[in-house]
């Protein structure tokens, strides 16, 4: 074998290929969502990419460092995605609409991505997501509720008071969605009016 | 994403299949890996079947480290 | 043996015990619980019930009529429970929060009827707690919304936007509470005051 | 609840452990069961590891149906 053919096969051997990292990813994901994290296995994931486990351990310490790693990811996607077009200076009504509209095309986007949520919810892994979620979401929306308040448009309350009415809602009409039925087993399909009706309802609730 | 491909080096990653299975197979592993010069880092993967040790070494090739883990009663073999 | 003593201990051998029927409904949802339906057997709950299978399929032709028939009861109790001291002629705020204190109750005093019900939502036995519990409690709170709509005191909107209003909110604080924690991982125990803070928005949002 | 025990009478459900496995043993049951007199009712736990069957029969005993199933070829006993 001469050098050159050497050092050819030597870079196409050894080079990080940032598709093949979304695939790990993205198929890391389905198997969790599909058998839990107590089914998921290195040796599973390699298979379902089509790649050596060599290479899953070229990128990963190991199990933990990959969870770990795919956690810290989705929680600054899912930072990013709902503080798209949100402005820290806007009305209240204006900007609870923005994080309605960015939350709601984030899961209408990613249909796995509720159930990995919850499956973190419930593992160690939770920390992971939510430290990177929040360094990258926390300061915008202090500043916009800190705004809202001194601007006198809504009320001091608990932070869980806060959550259960401006987005419980929300997350229920998404869930009824994803299950295709609502309460009592009655078909459901979320629609633009559904969502905005609701949302006013929402702001009628908190607004002074 | 307009970079597809970035080159990269993984020369001195080595990655080994063993039956290394429990956390004293993982402290006996620690005592030797420790006195064993070259190795920057390593780990062990105990919840993985292959029981995958992972070693970064900028000086260290594989055979040496497969003769470490057989010369004490382990095996071991490259991970493909 | 004489006929009396035989006579005895076929009496024993045969009486249905309801405090043992309780048990097995009891262990059945435990271990539901713990492992899914996919990993409930009567075996196992025959051993946690310390009786044996012989005993369980006297009563339960099989293990689908078991779950079917728990299922069921289920949805006949939370009926019973959410209709406590409900007064479909009282207003609507009355009557909501005659509704928020029973299913409030409800779930406190059940810790794993809300898992039990997530699997049962995402189940084939589904329909089953639905149908029972529906001819329970739907007449009743029928009635109690035509009234609230008839003196005007809410306006005319889906069951979706009604419900992820009037109910959602008070499911999150419910689940945030079970799990200790709320948004972000903030510890989080529920107190009568943030539950009622809630309940206090959640009218203003609905009441013209 | 103040009633604590029932009398009940339950001589009529009879039970065996088989090794009845598939839906093809299922149909082949439900053709011997069919044409076999006294059986009221019958069903089969194809869930179950012991593979119950449970049969409600007020004319019928234990051995007749055990030898029905034996002589077709599949165990049957009394389950306990």
């Amino acid at each position: 074998m001469n050098i050159h053919l050497y050092l050819y096969r030597y870079i196409i051997m050894r080079t990080r290929d940032i598709d093949k990292e979304q695939l790990v990813k993205q198929k890391a994901i389905e198997s969790i969502v599909k058998s839990g994290f107590e089914g998921f296995s290195m040796n599973k994931l390699a298979k379902a990419c089509h790649i050596s486990v060599a290479t899953l351990y070229i990128y990963y310490k190991d199990r933990d460092d990959l969870i770990i790693k795919i956690a810290q990811e989705e929680g600054l996607r899912m930072a990013e995605t709902m503080l798209q077009n949100f402005d820290t200076e806007a009305s209240f009504e204006a900007g609870l609409r923005v994080q309605w509209e960015n939350r709601f095309n984030y899961m209408m986007n990613n249909p796995l991505i509720s159930v990995f949520f919850e499956q973190l919810r419930s593992s160690t892994y939770h920390a992971q997501f939510m430290e990177t979620f929040k360094a990258h979401f926390e300061p915008a929306i202090k500043q916009f509720m800190h705004n809202a308040l001194d601007r006198g448009e809504i009320n001091r309350m608990s932070l869980e008071v806060y959550w259960s009415i401006a987005f419980a809602p929300l997350y229920a009409l998404i869930r009824f969605h994803n299950e295709g039925q609502s309460i009592g087993g009655i078909p459901f399909k979320i629609s633009d009016e559904i969502l905005w009706a609701t949302f006013d309802y929402v702001v009628k609730a908190l607004k002074k | 994403m307009s970079i597809y491909l970035l080159m990269e080096n993984f020369d001195h990653i080595l990655l080994f299949k063993t039956n290394c299975k429990t956390t004293a197979d993982k402290q006996l592993l620690q005592s030797l890996l420790k006195k064993q010069e070259g190795v920057d880092e390593w780990n062990l993967d105990l919840e993985d079947c292959d029981c995958v040790l992972r070693i970064i070494t900028y000086t260290l090739n594989q055979e040496c480290i497969i003769e470490l883990l057989n010369n004490n009663g382990y095996e071991c073999c490259k991970l493909i």
